[in-house]
Formats: C-alpha cells, structure tokens, sequence
C-alpha cells in the first residue's frame, strides 16, 4: 500500500520531467539542420511533391499546431508516423524496444549477480591476491571500448571457435517463433518452443557476454565496498563476538546489508546499457531500439526521434522507481 | 512490423523446406522500413526487394560484356507483361496483360489493378510521379483502361525514354486486396501495404521476421521467360561489413551486398569464395557549384580537377577496381566520347591555373555523405593533394537529413557524388544533372547551349542525329568543367564458388531470378 | 562508465593497513601508466617521421616495418604518428571534458543542494530531463547546432557527465550544510555566498575529487564510441575511437595493426585512469 | 576458579602500546567497574577477552578464561568462547545492531546457536527474553529493525542478546553513554540483577565513575593502558589511592551543595564552575530578589511566546518542537537551560541567534527583530549573539585553520586584516591557547582545545550575548571541568548575557543566575538557581534532580521517578508530561498548563503546591 502511493507520487513527480523531455524533444529536433522529407523522397522530386509528403505528415501546419496535436497523440496512445517507412511509430517502437530490453535486462541481472557474489567474495579476501587479481581484471573490462571487444568476441568464439550462431539476427527463423513482446527468449517460453529458445539464448551469448564485461566493475566495486564495510562495522564485528555461525553471519548479516547501495547504482548502469545497446546493437546486427533511434535522428525522422527519447525518459524514470522500491526493501532505515 | 504482427499471412509455405543447404543465404546491410513502394524512403535494400517481389510488367534484358552477365538497358521487354508498344507517333502506349497471372490472394492481375496502381502512383506524387513527369504523363486520366487486359498510357510528348522510364515504374498492386484494406481516411491502403509484402512477382514472401530474415519463395505462377531458379532465397540482415566478411569466409552466408572494397579485394584470393566483377555506369564524381565563389571561376574548377589523385584513389578506394573517367557522360552510354573530361591528375598545372585565376589559395568546404567510408577515403586523398596545390578543404561529413536539406538548398559549393542514372541516355543525364533547375544539378550549372540542346532532343529520335547533339554536349562540358569526374568503379560482389547466375543489375537492384546454387 | 554513486564508501579498519598498501599501489601503477602515456604522446610525435595526416601515396595499408614502424592506415597514413597524436587529443578532450562537468556539475550541485527548496526541485527536473537523453543525441544535436569539432566533443561529454556531478556535489551539500561548523560561519554573521565559498564548497568536493580520474577513462571511451558512431571527429583527424572504428573492418583480414595500437593505447590510458580513481576512492574511504 | 584471569596482558597496535601490562580478575556473581578516560585501553580489554583484536595488534601475557588462555585459542575454541563463554555488550548499541536485520532475528541467532534451541522455541524464548530487560510489547517489537528503536531500547536489546548467548561472562562496554539521565539507572540495574540472580561474571566499563559506582562490587581503575588502582568500591570512593583516581572522581559535577563553601567536600575540587571573586554568586544569592528580576542589566534578548514548527518536508505536519516560551535575558546575567534531550533546547538557542524565525511570538536581540530584517542588517544583528557548541571539532571547518575560524565573526564584521590578527592572537591568548595554535586545523586539536577555540570565536566579535549548547557533553569529563572553568569566567564578565544549555543539571548548578527547566517545547519551571534547585516544585524537575548520578552510591528511593518508556508517552490534551508523571491526575491530562509563580520560582504544574512531602532535599 505504501509502496503503490510511493510510485504514484513518484510517477507524478516524472510527468513534468517527461514533459519537459518531450518540449525539448520536440523543440530541438526541429531546430536541427537537415530536412526529413527530403530524405524519402527521389531525386527527382519537385517542391510540389515535397510539399504534398510534408502535408502528409502534418509538417505543413504551424509549429504551435503539429506540438498540440503531437501531445493529443501522446495522450490516446499514438506516437504517429515513421516519416522514413510509413508506418506507426508504436508498432515499430513495439518490435525494436523488446529486443534491446532483453538484452540489457538480462545483462545487467547477469552483471548485478556477478557482481554480487563476486563482490563479497572479494571484500572477504579483502586485501589478498585474489581480491587484487578480481579488482584489476574487472577494471581492465572496464577499460574496452564495446564495440571493439564485440567484434574480437565473434573473431574468436564465433569464427574461430564457432561456439555461436552467427552474429546476425536474433533467434533462428527455422524455428518459426511468433512474436508477441518482441523480446525473443521470453517469446519462446510463453509460446513453449524449445528450439526457438535455444536459438535465442545462443545469439545472445556474445552480446550479453560484452555488455557485462563492460559494466560489472562499478557495481563489483560496490557491492565490494559495501560488503568490506558491513564487515568492518560494530553490528557484524558484534555478530561475529557473540560466536554466531559463518554461514548465519554471511546470509544474516552479510549479505542483505552489502546490498543496500546496489540498486540505484544498478539502475544508473542500466541507464547507460540502455545509451551503449546502440554500439553493440551495430556489431551484432541486433535490430534493436538503439538502432532505430540512431537511424531516426540520422533521417530526421521526427516522430522517431521524439518517441525514442521520451521512451528512454520513461525508462530511466521506472527504472529508478523500481531501484527506490528496492532499496527500501533492503534496507528498512529508507522510507519511502 | 512486417509479416506475423500483421496477423494476415504469410504461410510459411511447404516448399520453403529443403533444410539449411538448400537456401541461399545473402546477406544484406539493413531490413526493409517498409512495404510501400509508393512511399518509401530511398532506401537500397527495399528497392532491391520490390524488383523481385512486385510484377513489373517489363524489364531489362541480359547481356554478356567480357564473360560479366550485366542487365542490358538497351533492350527492355515484357515479363509479366504480353506485350507494351508504342502507337505511331509514340505517344500512345499501349500494355497488353497475359490472361491468368494471379497474385498470391488467388485475385487475377488485371487492367483495372494497373489503373488503380497508377492512379495511386499519382496520388502518391512521390517516385513515379516524379519520372512519369519526364514522359509528359502527369495526370491520372492519361492512363485508360480499354478492356480488362489492356491499359493505355496517353503521353502529351513523345519520347525517347519512354520504355526506360516505364521499366522501372511499371509495377502493379493487387488492387481487390488493397481495397479490402482501404478506408476513407486511408483510400490507398497506406496502412496496409506498408506492413504486408505485395504479391505476384518473381518471388513471393514466404515468411518474414522483423529486422532480422526476409525468406523468398519463387513463384510458381510466373508465366513469363526466366522464372526465378532458386525456391528459396533468404536474406539475412547483417549490419556491420566485417561480420558480413565473417560469416561469407564461414559459409554462413553465399551473397554478402554490404561490404567494403577493400574487404572484397581482399576476398579476391579467398577459399571459397570468389569475386563477381563487371563495369559499372557508376560515377563517381565531385561536383562545384558554379555559382559559389571560389569555383564561379572556372579556372578555379580546372585548377581543382587537375589536382584530383585520380590513380591514387583507384588503387587506394577501389583497389583497382575501377575505369578511369574521360567524360562527364558516362563510360558505356551511348554517345560517350573521350574528348569529354581533358584533365588530369597535375599539381604543377593546379597551381599555374590558380594564379592565373589570381587566387593563390583558396579554401572551401568538401561535403560528403557521414556513413559512407568509400567517399570519406577519398575526400581525405583529395584534401591532402589540393593542399599541395593551394587549395584548403574543409572535411564535412553530412548526415542524410542535412545532406538532403542543403542539397535541395543547392548551397553545397564541393561536393562528392555517386550514382548511376536510371536511364542509360544523355537526353536523361542532361535533364536530371546539367539544366537549369534540374534536380541533380547540385553545381548549379546553367549553359544556354546545353538548354537548347536538351530542348532539342526531346523531338530528335533519330539515333545519328542525337550523337552529334551528344559530342557538342560534351565539348561544352569540358571547357566548363562543373564536375571532377573522378571514375567509374566495377561492381563487384564477393560469393561462395557454389553460387552462379549473377547478373550484374546497371541499375544496382540486383535480379534474383537468374541466381542458382550448385 | 558515469558511476558515481559509489564515492567515498569507508573501508572497515580491519582491511585498512593492507587497503591502504594496495590502494598506494593503484595510484602509483595508474600515476605511472598515465605519465608514459603522457610522456609518449607529448614527445613521441617529435621522433616520427610522418606528420599524422601526412599520406604515403604508396603505401596503404602496408604492414609495420620499414619507414612505418606500426604500418599505415587504409588512407596511407602512418599509424605511428597518428596513435601518438591521437593521444594527445584524446587526453586532453577527457580531462578537458571531466574538468568542464566538474565544474558544471559542482556549480548547479552547489546552487540546488544549498538554496534547497523549489531551486533545488526545479534544476534537479531539469537535470533529469537532460539526463533522459542519450549521449549521442546530445552529440548530433550539439554538432548539428554549433558544429562538430574538438570544442563541440568536450561540450557533449562534458554535458553527458555534468548531471552525474552536480548530484554527487548536490547530496554532499545536503550534508555538509547541515553540519555546525556551517551553522557556526552563519551565526558569525557571514555572508550566504562567503559560508558556501568558505566552508561548504571545501568540504564537498571530495568525492569530486576521487571520482574524476574514473571519469577521465569513462570520457575516452564515450570519445571512441562517438567516434564508432560517426559523431565524433572528422576524418582525417587522429583519434584513437576513430582509428579503431575505421580499422575494425582490417581486424578480421588479419590486419592487426590498423586497429590494436590505438586500442591498446586506448585500453592502456583507460586502465591508468580507473587505477588511479580506484585507488584514491581506496584512500578517501579509509581515511575519512 | 576465577571466570577470567588477566595476566600481565600487553597489546600493541603498531607503534601504540595500547595496553601496558594489564592484571584484572572477574568471578562469577560479581560485578566490576572498569573506569578510566575515553582511549585508555578499556575497549581493548573487553575486546581482548573475546579474541577480536583489531587487525594488526600484538597482544602478549594471558588471558585466562576458565584456564584456558583465550589468546592462544585455535579457531573452533575460541567461536565456541565467543558468545557462550563472554559476551560484550557493545558500546554504542545502536551501531551494534544489525541494521538490516529485525531484532528478534539477530536474539534468534542467538539462542539458535548458543542454547541449541529450535525455532519456535527461540522465538517465545526470544519474547521472554525481551520482556525480562523491559521491552514492553515484545511480542510485537520482535521484527522492529533497530532503527525503530529508542537509544534505550537499544540498549536493552543489546543486553537480550548478550546474556541470549548464555554467557559466563557479560562484559557492557560503556552501556549508558549517550542515555538521558533517567534511562541510566535503568539499564545499570540490568547488571547488577545478571551477577545477582543469574550468577554471571559482570565486567562494566565506564568513563564515568559516578554513574556505575553505585552498582559495582570491585573498581579498576585504568590510565593510559595501564591498572592504576583497584579495589572495593567504597575504599576507592573514599579512600583513593593513586592521584589519577583522585583526579577523576575531583571532575565528577555534583549536586549536593549550591555553593562550594557550604559543601562538605573540599572547596573547589568537586564544583567546577564558579571562580572567586564572580560578582555574580553574591547577587544572585540574595533570596529577597524577586524572580527574573535577578540583575538589572540591559535587556539582550527577548522571546515572547514564541513557537516553533519544523515543516516536515511534504506539505502536512511538522514538529512542534516549541510551544509557547518566553524567556529574558539580561547583560551580566547567565540562563541556565535544562530538559531532556529533544525537548527544544537546541531550538531556543537557535531562536534567540536569529537562526530560525518563530512561527509565532516574537524574538528581540539588542532591541531589534531579527524575523524583521533582512541581508546585511540581518547579518549584523546576528553578529550581536554568537554560539559555543556542543560539538567542538565539528563546529570547525575541517578545511580552515584555528585563526581562520576565529577571525570568521571579524571579517564578516569588515575588520581589516592586520586589526584582525592582533584581536585573533587576544583572544586566543585569553582562552589559553599560544601562537602556535593559530595555524592549526581542527583535526590537530584535541577536544578540549577545539572548544576552547570555539568559545574564542564566539567572543572575538564582542557580542552582546554567547549562547552555550551543551558545550561540555562531547567531552571527556576530566577536560569538561577545565571547559566549564573557561565558561565560568566568559559568563562572569559583565558587559554581557549568556545562556547555558544543558541536559544535566548539575553542571548548570555552578554559574548560572536563572535556571529554565523545558520538557516537550514548554517551559515547566524557572526561577533562581538556588529556589530550583532547593525547592524543585514541577514533577519534571524533581525526576532530573533525582536522576543526577552521585559518588556516595546509596539509592535515593525516596526521590520521583518518571514511568520507563518516554518514547511510548504520547502527548495528549492535558500537561505534556501526564503519561509520565507519578501524580498525575484526571485533570492534569485535560487542562492546559500556564507557569504561575510560586515563591521566588515559576511552575506550570496545576498540583505544584500540593506535593509538599516530596519537595526539596529533605525527603
Ligand atoms: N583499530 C585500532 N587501530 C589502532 N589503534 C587503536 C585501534 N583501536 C583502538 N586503538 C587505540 O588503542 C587505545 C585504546 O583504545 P580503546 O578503544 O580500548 O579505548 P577506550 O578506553 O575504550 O576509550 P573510549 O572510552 O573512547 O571507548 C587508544 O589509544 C586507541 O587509539
Ligand atoms: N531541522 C529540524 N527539522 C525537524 N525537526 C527538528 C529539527 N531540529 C530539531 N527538530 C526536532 O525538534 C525537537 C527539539 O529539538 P532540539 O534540537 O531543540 O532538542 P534539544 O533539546 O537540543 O535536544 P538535544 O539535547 O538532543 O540536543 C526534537 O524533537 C527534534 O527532533
Ligand atoms: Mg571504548
Ligand atoms: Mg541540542
């Protein structure tokens, strides 16, 4: 209950945010150089076919005109028409943003994991070859630009090694999976179709595997100096005096208190796996939302442009949301 | 959302089968943005999907030039079509329909489905608007139905470019479908077609999935000659050139359509694989706006095209792989004539020609398109040798969208072109690239001569006549010099050795049909 | 990557002495990495022989050996001089970039943490509406508008990482002005603006201070990746992320040499960096 | 067998000898008192004994526990030593628990581990357990996290968990550090009943010999990491051997006598305060002075009903963390201010600095409003007040040096630099600190100096009034007495009014005029410090007088105790302190309370005279 008027507050709070992303939106990519109808029409297109595409896509009305009915489509739902392809804006968005979330969902799990168990792992060694060794290589992952550990990643385990599928394409289309959230490993099990996920999980070996290299050290070192804390402080060190059991001390007093940094720092991580899916969505031919938007704001493509940009607000907004909730969770000091 | 989100179609069919090896696989640099032929945005891959999913009534034919398989532009003839001719003042031309082609919905393809795709291509008053124009039909009611297989196109002017136009606009819709799906607010079922493959061509879309795989079927309908050879034909997205490199060496693909020159050249002696190449009307150029200063000079303009490492960007670039230019007409179109383009590649001449001009040194922007990595080489290679001469550029790279606005704004004073006409004629360059208002004619470039040539040849049908009218073109061209021609790049295409049948498409939108796997 | 949250975490005592051992020897490793790095490309590109946008006409992609020691590029220009020349742009647009967010950052942090209150709600909204766009949004937007070059680059990173600062600098105002010793500047009788200079500011810029040189890596490698993305520099300036981005394509034919030194460089330099901001998050924490 | 036997115990941290040759016996039953000052070594005795020596430490001698010697125990004996053999109750409960964990969790674990009980029957143990130190409501308490609890909750359930593990030995290192007064006693009482009736070994550490001296059997006196003195309880009370003993029990404040010349001890040595000679103890000791009217001095600040509300931070609500005071200060004349913590003290000081606008009533400082003025008048006029606080190394800027700190009120007043250095090296030389000082940063300053440097701030711009927020409470009690000697003689000067902020009373004794008793926001008692003191008529006033630890050790039963749970009384219609008090009656929780005068004293009690047997110290 307190929990569901924390997020309203919460959700209300982030309207004049997102309005104000969607002004701004708006604002800037018109005030942008470049034109998006001529981008779709041929070369040999007087100004009269322009002007008729322009009036197709309402960009002859005033500015004033096209932000009041922009809005009024926001609010029923309808983010309009891709200048570039014709066709509505959510559908697209539909198809392209389940991929990419898939992705950084289940690279930032995969990393929040890790990060995990490897952070205490550390912090108990604190100070030992093993905690430098970790420490050093998860800074060194830290350090490679993605798309280049990317394309080394297929050079090796998929031309070399050929342990993948190759890197195009999301799942195999033998395998004949229907789409539904567009986020294919989650399609294959709500339509029970094994293949399908096995392919799925194999095409998405490489990918996961170069974002969680890349964005494991921040949180490892969280999780790290967190852990190293709790175990230095009065209540664990009072713990361990009273002679209570390793395993109670890990799961009791470890553990859940280690963790309590580890949301909002997950949810700036996926913030910016979000921002960097676009450079590896290239390198493995992901089709993803990163892409598209990358491309729409290439083309001008304003309804793109605006769409992905207030979709990327309202992901930051709820993924921060839920990383508050979260947090209050573990830790029962934070009131929300 | 192309396919299964529709709801509607396709059926993955039977014959799709036939395992892995059966396909061939090609891989290609991006999926679809739409269906629409009518609507979409220029757009190389779905061009290339149209012409072999959509029926055109026409097409190029096929020619042999040194062993190469090319389209010939030259003889174009009916495919889906019985047959299209002109009356005697080739004004009038009339399309006879074969009895009994059908779409995939079962409907027969009629007169009345050409009409309604015409009279939607006007309504569209997008791409075939655009080059209808060119014929002198510009209106709806210029195309008539005369009887259930017979359409007539009413020019208000004859010409010469008639077939080559209708060649590439000649496509039909499956109109009672489209109907089924039209609304009041959406009378040419935009919606619909954006989203569903059209039907009745060479190949029909078996199954499609969103960003990822197009898989093609042939059409066993097809009356005509040449039916597709291959059942089935995928096409695989895959975006970045190295990986398409990648997995053509691993036999995960046979076609790769997206990679770099210097990767194909490499591939040359590659296991496996070998390099298709055939000459190309590809011209590959830099174009100076007369009417910007520095090159308002055209001493400035002989100046620049006298330093243009021109050797040096068909060996670095192209890897060899190119012709030199000797015209601003293109290699291969008739009428070309080597007297055309009297510069090369001379720092000592660049300089005099300056200081002739009275400006030592100049400097000037040289904008070219930000994604495309064969003309960032050679705008460095052209930076750094005009620099040797007196002439500072300025590297801009430009987005499609700002490309295209400045473009139209005609305020580009240098920049890189490439591209091949649609049309392998002068009277067709001179109206797209070097009159007044033209729309490729981003140099700006007015020359009274030329206009009343142009004039001319619209009503010179005459073969001998239009190649004198040709050679003074050229002439004039070359003492004006708006272009740097720089050369005429092959095509080239990297295959697996199993895959035959390539026919090198003049107008870049690869065949399908003619393709086999051994 | 922008992380900032996790700034001056205390280590327990317990690990302290060997912490702080360690912690020493990141800040030197990384202190030693960087001033080679440093050293190399302010006097490496004296020693070469190329200028880095000088073209060899007859040599394109010609292997290391001979007069290029690390081979050249698919333009024909030396790789060598363009890795050391790169180097010293792509170190100077990071600490250019990190030192401008600094200040940005701490600026609106200062403003919104002390004055609290609706300022502090209505810059805070604004930050996160600039937070909501992507960095190479940004980036077009910023070199549509003003143009791409160097200058417009350190503004776009400097503007991705600014948001970042200013909460960190917000929330250890929020702390700092709630200490006595604040309270005491105040009952003296000093002016707002001399308590906020004076006592406020000095004491919340710790964890500024530890979390830059992190951020310096993390500003290279969003260069590199701008670059990737063809918003970066233009061609044929020497940039490490550009060097790779057009090299990428030789790795795969077996041209290493286009694309590992400035990756190596770039990996080097980035690790020096994170060393250096790892070690001194190390020691602020153990000695706070 | 003794429970534990430390031998020649010697630790070293680096180049720290923190222990320097330690001798201590504990048997079962008995309870000894292990005093010494903050960083003497106590900590590191208890924690020797559970073999959790900080990283780094070298300890050398024995300690015996049962005979066996703990410091060389392999790792398996000493986890089943730990706990079941001694247990520490921690100083600071509130960092000893477990944040993340609720608290009947973290006592589960304990009997689980130590009593080999299963769940269910650790979870009804654990209520009783928490029912048995006085947890009201355990059952309900038993998933609070330990944020939720009061700093005497707290401590109770860190004393359930120590004696949940069943041990031999209880050792409480400094269990009632940061308590309020009354909650003291309480906890102490604890021990005491773990020797008596549960037959355990109690070690209770403390820096301050007047609290636990009433419940030890043994004292060990610690310095500087070595024994000093040992011995019964009343034999070093009485009879103290070594001069630093002596020195302790000398800083003890003490209540018993107003002035030093009518106490039985020795003059000077157990009241801090007053030097010779302060105009002040002569005036004020005139009983014919009516009250509030004790000096005749200019009026330096005054509060007229004055509330204030904390506005919570969204909208609805808000602390009333003042309600309706009103309050005189005169130049030449000290205020003592006493309550409870969180009963507004902090709050009034700020109110009269000008640092908080009443939300009603008024405040006047040198005649004028602050709430009235704005930017540089305002500045000025808060240059008038100045305040001493409790925190004294906090207080500085960790980033400024000494001078710095001092010349702030200076330079915000426009001095130029040279007048500024010479009045910075005036006034530090006046509190005692040389030149060398000057350049000095807080963290360089040991606790007594830094407050020394504090007050030096607050008079180097001259005001009209110094404001002291229990400027003594952060420090070591040896170094309070030269701190409230300092006080002394600022409160002393005429020129000016001052205002002493405190929870305890006794210190407030020595050199104030007035004294102002506040519970929950509201003033419950005022008057001359001598009438209060003498004659306490508000219930409140009698609890604090009662709480106040002395040395002689007997229990004053006769003396009002307030009901245990503060946090649980809730403030109804009526008097504020109702829920609390021994006498209250029907009406006392309905009717608002207005301070009337009685004798030369103000009280807001409606039965205040009708408690005569209780009053005053004749019991
Ligand atoms: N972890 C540690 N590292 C180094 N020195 C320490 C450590 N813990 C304590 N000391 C030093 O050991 C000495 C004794 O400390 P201890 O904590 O036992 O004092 P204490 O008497 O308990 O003081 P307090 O009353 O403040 O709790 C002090 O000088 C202290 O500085
Ligand atoms: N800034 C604030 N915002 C909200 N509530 C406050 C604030 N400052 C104090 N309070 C509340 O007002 C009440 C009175 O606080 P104040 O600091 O005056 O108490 P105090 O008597 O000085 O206590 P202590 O002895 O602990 O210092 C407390 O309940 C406290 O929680
Ligand atoms: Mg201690
Ligand atoms: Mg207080």
């Amino acid at each position: 209950m307190r929990i569901a008027r924390f997020t309203a507050r919460r959700l209300l709070q982030a309207v004049p945010v997102l309005l104000g992303v969607v002004v701004v939106t708006f604002v800037l990519v018109r005030v942008l150089p470049g034109d998006p109808i001529r981008t779709i029409l041929g070369p040999n297109a007087t100004e009269a076919d322009a002007a008729a595409a322009r009036a197709r896509y309402g960009l002859d009305q005033p500015m004033w005109q096209q932000f009041v009915d922009y809005l009024g489509g926001l609010f029923t739902g309808d983010l309009g028409v891709s200048i570039q392809s014709g066709q509505s804006v959510m559908g697209e968005m539909a198809v392209r943003l389940g991929p990419t979330l898939e992705l950084v969902v289940i690279a930032v799990t995969i990393a929040t994991v890790l990060a995990t168990v490897l952070g205490i792992w550390s912090a108990r060694r604190a100070g030992r070859a093993g905690d430098h060794t970790l420490r050093v290589l998860a800074l060194v992952g830290n350090s490679l630009p993605e798309f280049w550990l990317g394309l080394v990643l297929i050079l090796v385990v998929y031309s070399g090694l050929g342990w993948v599928p190759a890197p195009s394409g999301r799942v195999d289309p033998d395998t004949n999976l229907s789409l539904i959230t567009g986020a294919d490993l989650l399609d294959a099990v709500l339509t029970g179709n094994g293949p399908a996920f096995a392919s799925a999980a194999g095409h998405l070996v490489l990918p996961v595997a170069t974002m969680v290299v890349v964005i494991v050290a921040p949180l490892m070192r969280s999780v790290r100096a967190s852990a190293l804390e709790v175990l230095g402080s009065e209540a664990y060190r009072a713990a361990a005096a009273h002679g209570l059991p390793e395993r109670t001390l890990l799961r009791g007093y470890l553990a859940r208190a280690a963790l309590v940094r580890l949301p909002a720092l997950a949810a700036l991580v996926f913030g910016f796996a979000i921002g960097s899916t676009v450079l590896v969505e290239y390198v493995f031919s992901w089709q993803g939302f990163g892409q598209w938007a990358l491309r729409g704001l290439l083309f001008r493509d304003y309804p793109v442009v605006q769409a992905s940009v207030v979709v990327i607000a309202l992901c930051y907004t709820l993924i921060f949301l839920i990383a508050d909730v979260v947090h209050a969770v573990l830790d029962p000091r934070v009131r929300i | 959302a192309a396919g299964t989100k529709g709801g509607e179609q396709p059926q993955p069919s039977g014959a799709a089968s036939g395992g892995e090896g059966g396909a061939l696989r090609i891989a290609v640099g991006g999926y679809v943005s739409s269906w629409d032929q009518d609507f979409v945005g220029f757009d190389l891959t779905a061009l290339m999907l149209f012409k072999n999913v959509f029926p055109y009534m026409i097409d190029y034919g096929v020619k042999d030039v040194g062993g190469a398989q090319i389209l010939d532009t030259e003889s174009i003839a009916p495919t889906f079509a019985e047959s299209f001719e002109p009356d005697a003042d080739n004004k009038v031309w009339t399309l006879k329909l074969r009895k009994g082609v059908k779409f995939a919905s079962g409907n027969e393809m009629t007169a009345a489905d050409v009409k309604w795709s015409k009279d939607r291509a006007f309504a569209a008053k997008a791409n075939v608007a655009g080059v209808y124009r060119l014929i002198g039909l510009t209106e709806a009611d210029q195309v008539k139905v005369v009887d259930d297989y017979t359409v007539e196109f009413h020019q208000a002017f004859p010409s010469a470019l008639t077939w080559q136009i209708q060649a590439i606009s000649l496509y039909v819709f499956d109109s009672a479908e489209a109907k089924k799906h039209a609304t009041d607010a959406d009378p040419w079922a935009k919606e619909w077609f954006a989203k569903n493959p059209p039907t009745g061509g060479y190949f029909e879309v078996s199954k499609a999935v969103q960003g990822q795989e197009i898989e093609l079927s042939a059409n066993t309908g097809y009356p005509g000659q040449d039916p597709a050879r291959l059942s089935t034909i995928r096409l695989t997205v895959v975006s970045a050139a190295a990986t398409q490199r990648l997995q053509l060496e691993a036999g995960d693909v046979d076609i790769a359509l997206g990679m770099s020159r210097r990767d194909v050249a490499d591939l040359k002696d590659a296991q496996g694989i070998k390099v298709i190449s055939a000459p190309s009307n590809n011209q590959v150029a830099i174009q100076m706006s007369v009417a910007t200063a520095p090159f308002d000079d055209v001493k400035v303009r002989q100046a620049l095209a006298c330093a243009v490492p021109y050797e040096q960007i068909i060996s670095n670039v192209y890897g060899g792989d190119a012709r030199p230019a000797k015209s601003l007409v293109p290699l291969d179109m008739p009428g070309y004539a080597e007297t055309g383009y009297p510069y090369a590649y001379d720092l000592d001449r660049a300089k005099a020609l300056l200081a002739e001009a009275g400006k030592p040194s100049i400097s000037s922007e040289l904008v070219f398109e930000a994604d495309n990595a064969e003309q960032q080489q050679i705008a460095v290679l052209v930076q750094s040798e005009a620099r040797k001469a007196g002439i500072e550029l300025k590297l801009v790279p430009l987005d499609p969208a700002t490309l295209g606005e400045r473009r139209e704004k005609k305020s580009i004073p240098l920049q890189l072109t490439a591209g091949q006409l649609w049309v392998n004629d002068v009277e067709y360059m001179l109206g797209t690239s070097f009159t007044k208002g033209a729309n490729l004619n981003y140099s700006n470039y007015v020359n009274d001569e030329i206009e009343k040539i142009f004039e001319q040849s619209h009503t010179t049908v005459e073969e001998a006549e239009r190649l004198k009218l040709w050679a003074r073109v050229q002439e004039i061209l070359a003492a004006d010099v708006p272009w740097a021609i720089i050369c005429q790049p092959n095509f080239t295409l990297p295959v697996r050795e199993e895959v035959a049948g390539w026919v090198q498409p003049m107008d870049g939108l690869a065949r399908l049909r003619y393709l086999t796997k051994a | 990557m922008a992380d900032l949250t996790t700034a001056g975490e205390a280590g327990p005592p317990r690990a302290a002495a060997a912490d702080r051992g360690f912690a020493t020897t990141l800040i030197r490793t990384g202190s030693v990495i960087l001033g080679l790095v440093v050293l190399a490309v302010l006097i490496g590109p004296l020693l070469v022989r190329w200028g880095p946008e000088e073209i060899d006409a007859a040599a394109s992609l010609a292997p290391p050996g001979g007069a290029h020691p690390l081979g050249t590029d698919v333009n024909g220009m030396d790789i060598l001089s363009r890795v050391l020349h790169a180097g010293r742009l792509d170190l100077g647009v990071a600490v250019a970039s990190v030192a401008l967010a600094v200040v940005l950052g701490t600026l609106l942090g200062i403003v919104a943490g002390y004055r609290g209150g609706l300022v502090d709600d209505v810059l805070m909204r604004i930050l996160d509406v600039f937070q909501a766009f992507p960095a190479f949004i940004l980036a077009l937007a910023v070199a549509a508008l003003l143009g791409g070059g160097v200058p417009e680059l350190i503004l776009v990173i400097a503007l991705v990482n600014a948001p970042a600062y200013a909460r960190l600098v917000r929330a250890e105002v929020r702390t700092v002005r709630e200490l006595p010793f604040v309270e005491a500047s105040r009952t003296s009788g000093s002016s707002g603006l001399g308590t906020l200079w004076r006592h406020v500011l000095p004491n919340s810029l710790t964890p500024v201070r530890v979390i830059a040189p992190l951020n310096c890596g993390w500003a290279m490698l969003t260069l590199a990746g701008l670059s990737f993305l063809g918003l970066g520099v233009t061609v044929p300036t020497a940039e490490w992320g550009a060097m790779i981005s057009l090299g990428s394509a030789d790795v795969v034919a077996g041209r290493w040499w286009t694309s590992v030194p400035p990756g190596l460089l770039l990996l080097v330099s980035v690790l020096g960096f994170s060393l250096l901001g790892e070690g001194l998050q190390e020691r602020a924490g153990v000695t706070r | 067998m003794t429970l534990l036997d430390i031998r020649d115990l010697k630790v070293a941290i680096g180049s720290v000898q923190a222990l320097a040759g330690v001798d201590l016996t504990v048997a079962r039953g008995e309870v000894v008192g292990l005093v010494g000052e903050s960083g003497g070594g106590k900590s590191m005795i208890a924690r020797s004994v559970v073999g959790l020596l900080p990283d780094g430490a070298r300890a050398t001698g024995q300690v015996l526990f049962e005979d066996r010697d703990v410091l060389t125990m392999d790792a398996a004996t000493l986890a089943a030593h730990r706990g079941a053999g001694a247990a520490i109750c921690f100083q600071n409960p509130r960092g000893a628990l477990s944040p993340t964990r609720v608290i009947g969790r973290q006592l589960t674990d304990r009997l689980v581990t130590h009593q080999g009980m299963d769940a269910s029957q650790a979870r009804s143990a654990a209520v009783g357990l928490f029912e048995s130190v006085g947890i009201r409501s355990a059952a309900r308490r038993f998933g609070s996290y330990p944020h939720e609890l009061s700093g005497g909750q707290a401590q109770r359930v860190m004393i359930s968990l120590a004696t949940g593990c069943a041990p031999g030995l209880l050792i409480a290192d400094e269990p009632t550090t940061g308590l309020d007064v009354t909650l003291t006693r309480e906890i102490l009482l604890r021990f005491r009943e773990a020797a008596d009736e549960e037959g355990r070994g109690v070690l209770l550490i403390s820096h301050d010999l007047a609290s636990i001296a009433r419940i030890c059997d043994r004292l060990v006196v610690l310095n500087a990491g070595a024994i000093v003195e040992h011995g019964p309880t009343t034999a070093i009370l009485t009879t103290p051997a070594a001069p630093y003993t002596r020195t302790l029990l000398a800083a003890v404040p003490t209540l018993p006598s107003p002035h030093p010349a009518e106490s039985g001890e020795s003059a000077g040595s157990a009241d801090p305060a007053r030097p010779a000679g302060a105009g002040v103890s002569a005036e004020s000791g005139d009983p014919a002075q009516p009250a509030g009217s004790a000096v005749s001095g200019d009026e330096v600040v005054r509060v007229e009903d004055a509330h204030v509300v904390y506005g919570s931070r969204f909208g609805a609500g808000g602390h009333h963390a003042l309600r309706g005071v009103s309050l005189t200060v005169r130049a030449g004349e000290t205020v003592g201010v006493v309550g409870e913590s969180g009963s507004g003290k902090s709050t009034l000081a700020r109110l009269m600095l000008g640092m908080i606008t009443p939300s009603r009533g008024a405040v006047t400082l040198a005649g004028r409003e602050p709430s009235r003025l704005r930017g540089r008048a305002l500045r000025a006029l808060r240059r008038r007040a100045q305040l001493v606080f409790q925190d004294p190394i906090g207080s500085l800027s960790p980033r400024r040096t000494v001078a710095d700190a001092v010349a702030e009120p200076l330079r915000a007043a426009g001095v130029k630099a040279p007048e500024r250095a010479r009045r910075v090296a005036a006034v530090l030389e006046r509190m005692g600190l040389d030149g060398t000082y000057a350049e000095r940063r807080p963290h360089e300053l040991s606790g007594g100096q830094a407050q020394r440097v504090g007050i030096a701030r607050a008079l180097a711009g001259e005001p009209d009034l110094i404001v002291f927020d229990e400027p003594t409470s952060a420090l070591d009690v040896t170094v309070q007495a030269q701190i409230l000697k300092v006080i002394g003689e600022v409160t002393a000067e005429r020129g000016r009014g001052s205002v002493f902020i405190s929870h305890d009373l006794a210190t407030v004794r020595g050199f104030c005029d007035r004294v102002v008793v506040l519970y929950l926001g509201r003033i419950v008692e005022e008057g001359p410090v001598e009438e209060v003191f003498a004659r306490p008529r508000h219930p409140y006033t009698m609890a604090l007088l009662a709480a106040v630890p002395s040395l002689d050790g007997e229990e004053e039963t006769g003396r009002v105790r307030l009901t245990k749970d503060p946090e649980e009384a809730a403030a109804g219609g009526g008097c504020a302190l109702a829920p609390r008090c021994p006498f209250a009656e029907d009406a006392c929780r309905t009717e608002e309370q207005e301070l009337r005068t009685l004798g030369r004293a103000r009280v807001a009690c409606r039965r205040a005279g009708a408690l005569p047997d209780l009053e005053g110290p004749e019991r």
